[in-house]
């Protein structure tokens, strides 16, 4: 007798017989002639696509082509976050559907991700970004979303050990998000693959895209290192690497692929409940559930595949964090890593179809992914089943910079790494 | 199966026990250091590590594993250690998850033992290990997802508490941290055999050289080893190598130095331990220094990190690598047991038994792997006596807090029971190859030496020694040799033609002869069976890999997250090629088949605030101090930072009792009077050149060419994708002379943009750039009085008057008998104004100066605040308007775009959505009723409707009280707001509760007509 | 990351900006849509040699042309943008 | 009439030293911006009667004004104040390259003292080996966050920053910082 429905009841059965019965998280499939959907892209995005395809349009032969393992790229490196404090129009709706999935996502795909609704808080240290803020929180809160807005003192009692008194840039508050938080990452990965497996999903890992077929300006299948697979329609889902496999159908991106570093510290006893942003440096923070302080900053900005940054950044993102948190000066970083973004040129995603029959995107998500993962899963299948867009992405428009509809949070323009 | 009982039955006993000191090469025995442990006194000597010294002092349990929360001891004797991992100093320089074995001693050393409760000898979560069948990998995966709210309340709260290792400081820390740069042909990483004949090689060349130590001492295995170079003690060698080499002009050493990390460029990440061996830094100095060291070449020889055996419970306190073994012993002067067995499976590893033997301890059994003795093998036994066991394995050993037995299985499967207090284990040796990899760079595998060598297709990256997979120390002598002769060979250096040094003579044979065992377990392990640890810190099991192989975690990637192998502090350096090869044995494929994960800088945890460095607290940014600040300060005043200014926000007076009167009191000040205000910080930038103005046309959205001299132009600029991007007046102060302001947030930027263009579209432009920002203190006087005020200061000759000097007027002046100035005619406030320039040096007395001549007209300077305030009343979009989302038509300025020339941005600001007239526009707002306050960022929706996103129409930009019209105003943007004047909208704080009327105005709420500006 | 400013010789990462990619040209005012939106918005992201801007902002204000691969980082040319020719891109 | 306006000092205090080193903040010299006009940098070199420096070392003409390099298209003159070199720059080459005073907009820090190098080193990022940064070299770079022109006075022991005013007294206190450090050990001083 094998366990596949996980639960308590199910570990302690499997625990009395050394977990002998455990099935595959999901099966090593081999690629089958055809599939009325490809996925093209095994990480976080990917697989929730073919999740939902599978799950709430009924789909199910679909196929997910990864060229290496999956989740092995940026929903395996990331730093964790989730959260849906968006000001725009465009924005908003989006994440705030992303977010209600995550809150049910576990029960949803039968998986422990770990999704830990601590808080997000982002600091302000001067009006105009305090004034930004509650134009943003008050777009949350229009949109049914959560917000708070904190004052120092309400700051002090939630973060007690920031640097309040010897500051550069002192802290004046913060936006609180308390649904905001973080997922364990891989576990998304790793979730909704067993997921669609069970749903039927083809998962099929080490391979590699090398070619679009495409017939009358209809794409009609892939190329890939284990042979020609025929689609009745294609889903790119490949982040960092979406220039270089939208290129394969003759299509050029409003993207710009660069990299992110992010960091990872030795193991601590918890003291950083909530995620937290610094508003005078480029730094941000959350503690792992294992202790770990996991942070970021910016961009290293110049374009970049190489999934590895440099150290200016590295300095610069801990130089804010020494700013900020002046007590973890004695903790030691453990590990640095970087990952490839897909930065689109508003800083905003694309879901949509192209000028290829057949073809659709998903891409730019730039380094706001993993957050989006369940919202963009649900939107690219809603895209793909029924060829129109999904009423939380219809922004998400390849279309729209020709119309000057950016979608432009941060009001930096067309220039990706500033976004 | 040890639980909770089995700590209860041995809590009392105590396994401390005082070994007499050896004499060892890198301790000084002559002076005695006093140092405690979770609470007890020891002592030890200069030159000790925590690590020797508890082991000295014969404390074997140094700590706890993250999950299992399993007894520890020291595993090792370099920084590779995963389980002596202790709390370090205290208060707020306390250090978490120290390692003993790279912690020097000194004087006055407080650590303690983390990650247990309530003391190290019982910690009530080793009943972790009583649910290990339970805790296996990802087994939270499968659970605690009901019900939903339960995690966040429960579960998570517990799981994080026995997570974590030790605690981080509860205050700042008080130490000081400096970075430096340095540069070199060869940077030479690692002073083992390997390390110091290349870097001599290089030096000798006559290239620049740098050697890197990671250790506080110089020698690498030298002196961990009992080894003859040229007749004399290895460790001696190194010396005299050393001191050769600090005699070279051309050769830095740094020790206590780490190599973390290699980027691009020939960038390598140094961190030097300045005074981590010190109870605390001296005055000034920094605790820590990080290095950026820019080397042309790079010779790896950081040597290897010994491998463990897979065993059942391999894990005790008293099992060590064999390397770590002989460390204590040769250059601490330690045995870190008296009674041992020796589990190899290499050669090397026998070299533990003679110098257990010299120094004193019994050798309980030697227990080889391989099936046949090998000579060296042979030769070790018959000059010891030892027992030796070939082709046999240890399955199983005993002792909760500390080994007491190994359980021996011969060759034919028979097991023997062999007391002893100390097991040296070694798998054969790994090459550190960390530094070799930072670049995305994979190692391949070496079957003959069953492990990963460097595959390097580096131009300017060199590997020596053990870290290249050569084992000896004759030829990493000699391999040094030649690649710091290479090394310099690519700077540029010719080779000398005779070899600097003879290649030195090892007075004995080494050899390695290593046969993979990557473990020692069954090939089905029963359910009773010991845990076998391949990841100490991480307690990842040999079943760990199983079950995750079942569960098809299969790729390596997969692996390691789903166990956590690899991932702890440690970052499995002594797991990693473990793992591998029982995950391939797992998967039934090769182990280059099975591949390997990606190492990551740093190769050693690095202290954060190294990496921060010196800029902290108040000094995190760079301050820039406008020409008046010094005055600014005498006055009392308040500053605010705007970017990397530092600026007067109000100026107090003692009188008043609150922020919002002194902003009203310069407000009215500056309506009723005069007052100053410091604008040095807006950008000015000198443009000079015959296609001056052309070029303003290009940058700018409208028209520039007809400027007269001596006037000025407001000037709009957009980004090429058609949003604005900033705005300024530039005034014409010759025929092909301009000097644009620009604000204060963009000067920087602005001036980049002007390059471009120049450089990059346009460099057949004759024209020229260069920033006056800093030339000029630029002081706006402004109110009713100005004028006056500046005739007394102004040189009698220059006509001041509103006919010879109006609105938007530029001129040279001489004030004050003949100093140069410059004046403009400009207004932010939108009263009679000027801006006055002089030389920054005279920014201070000018303000003095006005002071004084204003006195009597009511002056009063004022600060950013009260411009707001005015620049609201006026309507003058500032920062929070030209946010980069808005147009020019959003701001009230579209029909100053022109239509008769090209400009940055014009195409792009035609598109449909960025001329849709619904898009929202600039508007004035007053509530209704003047007092309830308008919070900018609050939201506009029609009144009556629900306070959803769909009725969304707008949003408030900026909003001041105005003491001029005694109201609440603000600046908004709102679908069709131009249109719209009159109508009352509902302003939405959702944030704040609060609902506000507002009737919507024209954003010039104060002199729409500028009579007062004309003046 | 170092770049060898024609000018000032060789320096560190952070005395330069970013700007992209080298090998558009702004089109004429009266040129077509699309080809304002393919400069303003389309990039071709090559994984391999790209010919990039950089402005060499607190050294000698030099705006660069750079030749760098974006798998390897490793830098085959830098050269002044004013000196440059319209990089060819079959050649980089 | 009001009386002259005293100039007031950017940085305080005007010297202070630390491990045996001493940070000055040196006197003011007229500095002018020569930013040569499209193809008249021959004429201009004819007019000054010298070659404006390629390389980032200064020249010194015969009159006594030094000239260094300054951005890639310009270069800055200095004299001692009082001289007139605005002047005798605006009669010798108006036409041929845009002059615009600087005087005011940067103030130049001494450091000076055994170990000046490696003090350098701390906060400035490229290789001051007097093989590469001897005396008269001039470079554009960082010190710490804030950009300065660094020259080389004498080797090894004194170098000016120049910097704009506004920054002089942060960069001052990162100095002192460096100096207070201490000289590494593993330098050579």
């Amino acid at each position: 007798m094998s366990s596949d429905h996980y639960s308590l009841f199910s570990l302690l059965r499997e625990s009395l017989r050394g977990h002998a019965g455990w099935k595959p998280a999901w099966r090593k499939a081999s690629p089958q002639l055809a599939y009325d959907v490809i996925i093209v892209g095994g990480g976080g995005h990917g697989l929730a696509t073919a999740y939902y395809l599978a799950r709430r349009y009924g789909i199910q032969r679909v196929a997910v082509l990864e060229k290496g393992w999956i989740g092995g790229g940026n929903v395996g490196r990331n730093t964790t976050i989730v959260r849906s404090n968006y000001l725009l129009p465009g924005n908003t709706p989006f994440y705030e559907c992303s977010m209600k999935l995550w809150e049910g996502l576990e029960q949803d795909i039968n998986y422990n991700a770990m999704v830990s609704q601590r808080g997000v808080l982002n600091l302000f240290h001067n009006d105009a970004q305090r004034n930004a803020y509650i134009r943003r929180g008050n777009a949350m809160r229009l949109n049914g979303v959560d917000a708070e807005l904190l004052n120092i003192e309400a700051v002090r009692n939630k973060v007690p050990f920031l640097n309040f008194d010897n500051a550069r840039f002192p802290i004046q508050g913060g936006l609180l998000q308390r649904r905001g938080g973080t997922v364990r990452h891989d576990a998304v990965a790793w979730g909704y693959a067993r997921a669609a497996d069970r749903l039927g999903v083809d998962i099929i890992e080490n391979c590699e895209v090398t070619g679009i077929t495409i017939q009358n300006g209809i794409a009609t299948g892939v190329e890939t290192t284990r042979g020609k697979i025929t689609a009745g329609k294609i889903g790119l889902a490949c982040a960092g690497n979406s220039s270089l496999v939208a290129a394969m159908a003759g299509l050029r991106l409003p993207i710009e692929s660069h990299v992110l570093q992010a960091f990872v510290t030795e193991g601590l006893k918890p003291f950083i409940d909530c995620v937290t942003t610094f508003g005078a440096g480029h730094f941000y923070i959350s503690q792992s559930d294992k202790g770990g302080l996991v942070f970021g900053g910016d961009i290293d900005g110049y374009n970049s595949y190489a999934q590895r940054g440099n150290l200016p950044v590295v300095e610069d993102v801990i130089e804010g964090g020494m700013a900020l948190m002046p007590r973890i000066g004695r903790v030691r970083l453990l590990r640095q890593w970087g990952g490839i973004m897909d930065m689109s040129m508003d800083g905003s995603p694309i879901i949509d179809h192209t000028s290829v029959g057949g073809l659709y995107l998903n891409a730019g998500w730039c380094y706001g992914g993993f957050k989006a993962t369940p919202a963009s899963g649900l939107c690219f299948a809603h895209l793909l089943a029924r060829d129109e867009p999904h009423e939380v992405a219809r922004d998400y428009r390849l279309d729209r910079f020709g119309r000057g509809a950016v979608i432009d949070e941060k009001g930096v323009g067309a220039q990706p790494n500033l976004h | 199966m040890h639980g909770i009982l089995n700590a209860f039955s041995s809590a009392s006993q105590s396994s401390e026990r005082k070994t007499s000191r050896l004499s060892g090469n890198g301790i000084d025995t002559t002076k005695t250091l006093c140092f405690s442990f979770d609470g007890h006194n020891y002592t030890g000597h200069p030159g000790d590590t925590l690590a020797s010294a508890l082991l000295a002092n014969g404390v074997r349990l140094v700590g706890r594993s993250f999950k299992y929360h399993r007894p520890r001891g020291i595993l090792s004797a370099g920084p590779e250690e995963p389980n002596a991992l202790v709390e370090l100093r205290g208060g707020a320089r306390r250090e978490p998850n120290s390692r003993a074995t790279v912690t020097e001693l000194y004087d006055g050393l407080i650590s303690t033992s983390q990650n247990r409760w309530p003391n190290l000898a019982f910690d009530a979560l080793g009943i972790n290990g009583m649910m290990s069948p339970v805790f296996t990998a990802g087994f939270y995966y499968k659970t605690f997802m009901w019900p939903a709210s339960f995690w966040e309340k429960f579960y998570e709260p517990v799981i994080r508490r026995a997570a974590g290792l030790g605690r981080a400081a509860d205050e700042a820390d008080p130490d000081h941290y400096e970075k430096n740069n340095a540069f070199c042909d060869v940077l030479v990483i690692g002073s083992g055999p390997a390390g110091l004949s290349s870097a001599l090689a290089a030096a000798e060349s006559g290239a620049r050289v740098i050697l890197c130590e990671q250790d506080s001492l110089l020698g690498g295995r030298l002196r961990a080893e009992n080894i003859q170079i040229d007749n004399h003690p290895g460790w001696q060698w190194a010396e005299d190598i050393v001191s050769h080499l600090r005699n070279m002009s051309n050769v830095r050493i740094m020790t206590r130095s780490c190599v973390f990390g290699r980027y691009d460029g020939g960038t390598y990440g140094v961190v030097e331990r300045v005074s981590d061996h010190l109870a605390e830094p001296l005055p000034g100095q920094p605790r820590q220094r990080l290095w950026r060291i820019i080397a042309k070449q790079g010779i790896v020889a950081t040597g290897g990190i010994e491998r463990p055996i897979v065993f059942p419970n391999n894990d005790r306190p008293g099992i060590m690598l064999a390397g770590a073994v002989r460390t204590y012993i040769n250059r601490f002067g330690v045995t870190p047991g008296q009674q041992a067995v020796v589990y190899v499976n290499n050669d090397d590893g026998l070299r533990t038994v003679s110098d257990l033997l010299a120094a004193g301890a019994r050798i309980a059994a030697v227990v080889d792997s391989r099936a046949q003795p090998s000579s060296q093998a042979k030769t070790i036994i018959q000059q010891t006596g030892a027992p030796l066991f070939f082709g046999a394995r240890i399955a199983d050993t005993s002792g909760y807090r500390g080994v007491k037995m190994a359980i021996i299985r011969d060759n034919k499967g028979k097991n023997h029971r062999i007391a002893c207090d100390l097991i040296a284990v070694s798998g054969g040796w790994n090459p550190d190859i960390a530094l070799t990899t930072h670049d995305g760079g994979r190692p391949v595998y070496n079957e003959t030496l069953a492990t990963f060598v460097p595959a390097l297709d580096s131009e300017d990256l060199h590997v020596a020694g053990v870290a290249a997979g050569t084992m000896t120390t004759a030829e990493a002598l000699r391999e040094g040799a030649q690649v710091g002769q290479r090394a310099a060979a690519q700077c540029g250096f010719r080779e000398p033609s005779t070899p600097p040094v003879a290649t030195p003579a090892v007075d004995q044979d080494e050899t390695y002869g290593v046969v993979a065992q990557w473990h020692a377990l069954d090939k089905e392990s029963s359910q009773r069976a010991g845990k076998a640890f391949i990841d100490f810190q991480n307690d990842v099991t040999a079943k760990d890999t199983k079950l995750a192989a079942r569960e098809g975690f299969i790729s390596v990637e997969h692996l390691k997250r789903y166990t956590t192998l690899g991932m702890a502090t440690d970052q499995g350096k002594t797991a990693n090629v473990n793992a591998l090869a029982l995950l391939a044995e797992v998967t039934q494929q090769s182990i280059p088949q099975t591949g390997t994960t990606r190492v990551r800088p740093p190769t050693q945890p690095v202290a954060l605030g190294a990496l921060g460095g010196p800029h902290r607290g108040k000094h995190f940014k760079p301050y820039r101090l406008p020409p008046t600040h010094q005055w600014a300060v005498e006055q009392g005043a308040v500053f605010t930072a705007n970017g990397l200014w530092l600026r007067a926000q109000w100026y107090p007076r003692s009188n008043e009792t609150s922020w919002e009167e002194t902003v009203n009191r310069e407000v009215k000040t500056v309506r009723n009077a005069v007052g100053f205000c410091d604008v040095t910080t807006l950008g000015k930038i000198d443009i000079q050149g015959p296609d001056a103005a052309t070029f303003l046309e290009r940058v700018y959205v409208n028209a520039w060419q007809k400027l007269p001299i001596g006037r000025a132009r407001y000037g709009l600029m957009l980004r090429e994708d058609g949003f604005a991007f900033d705005d300024g007046t530039t005034a014409r102060l010759g025929e092909n002379h301009y000097v644009m302001t620009t604000t204060t947030a963009n000067a920087g930027p602005v001036m980049q943009h002007l390059e471009f263009c120049h450089q990059w579209l346009w460099p057949e432009m004759n024209v020229q750039f260069i920033s006056v920002t800093d030339e000029w203190a630029q002081i706006a006087v402004a109110g009713p009085k100005a004028r006056d005020v500046l005739r007394q200061i102004v040189d009698p000759a220059f006509d001041l008057s509103n006919e010879a000097f109006g609105y938007m007027a530029a001129a040279s002046v001489t004030i004050c008998g003949g100093q140069t100035a410059r004046l403009f005619r400009l207004s932010f406030s939108g009263e009679l104004a000027y801006e006055l320039a002089v030389p920054a040096r005279y920014g201070d007395a000018l303000a003095k100066l006005l002071m004084r001549v204003g006195q009597s007209y009511g002056i009063a300077p004022y600060g950013t605040e009260a411009l707001g305030v005015m620049r609201i009343e006026k309507g003058h979009p500032a920062g929070p308007e030209l946010n980069g989302q808005t147009t020019a038509h959003d701001l009230g300025m579209g029909r100053i775009l022109s239509k008769k020339k090209d400009f940055i941005g014009k195409t792009m600001a035609a598109r449909p959505a960025l001329t849709d007239p619904s898009r929202p526009t600039l508007v004035g707002l007053r509530p209704l009723s003047p007092t309830l306050p308008l919070v900018s960022g609050s939201h506009l929706l029609p009144k009556g409707k629900p306070a959803t996103a769909c009725f969304d129409q707008g949003w408030i930009s900026s909003s001041a009280w105005s003491p001029t019209l005694k109201s609440w105003i603000a600046l908004g943007f709102l679908a069709h707001g131009p249109e719209r004047h009159g109508e009352i909208i509902a302003v939405h704080n959702p944030l704040a509760g609060t609902i506000t009327e507002a009737e919507i105005v024209s954003p010039v709420f104060v002199d729409p007509e500028g009579t007062r500006l004309h003046a | 990351m170092r770049l060898t400013c024609p000018h000032c010789g060789a320096r560190a990462l952070e005395e330069f900006t970013y700007r992209g990619d080298a090998t558009l040209r702004r089109p004429a005012e009266d040129a077509p849509h699309q080809a304002w939106v393919d400069y303003v918005y389309l990039r071709d992201d090559p994984a391999g040699y790209h010919s990039e801007l950089w402005y060499h902002g607190v050294g000698c204000r030099a705006w660069l042309v750079v030749i760098r691969n974006t798998l390897t980082h490793q830098i085959k040319s830098v050269s002044s943008a004013v000196a440059s020719p319209a990089p060819n891109k079959s050649d980089s | 009439m009001p009386e002259t306006l005293a100039a007031h000092p950017a940085v305080t205090p005007p010297l202070i030293t630390a491990s045996g080193l001493s940070l000055t903040l040196t006197p003011t010299r007229e500095t002018i911006s020569i930013g040569p006009f499209a193809g008249c940098l021959a004429s201009l070199n004819t007019a000054l009667g010298i070659t404006l420096p390629e390389t980032f070392a200064t020249t010194i003409a015969a009159d006594g004004v030094v000239y260094s390099r300054a951005a890639h298209d310009q270069w800055f003159a200095t004299a001692p104040e009082g001289t007139g070199l605005m002047s005798r720059l605006e009669a010798s080459c108006m036409k041929l390259a845009a002059l615009t005073n600087q005087t005011d907009s940067r103030v130049t820090l001494s450091l000076k003292g055994i170990g000046a190098r490696a003090i350098t080193s701390k906060i400035v990022p490229i290789d001051l080996h007097p093989d590469f940064f001897g005396p008269g070299h001039t470079a554009l770079t960082l010190a710490g966050h804030i950009p300065i022109i660094l020259t080389c006075s004498n080797a090894d022991t004194a170098y000016d920053f120049t910097v704009f005013r506004s920054f002089a007294q942060s960069l001052h206190h990162d100095i002192l910082v460096a100096m207070n450090g201490g000289i590494p050990n593993s330098e050579r001083v």
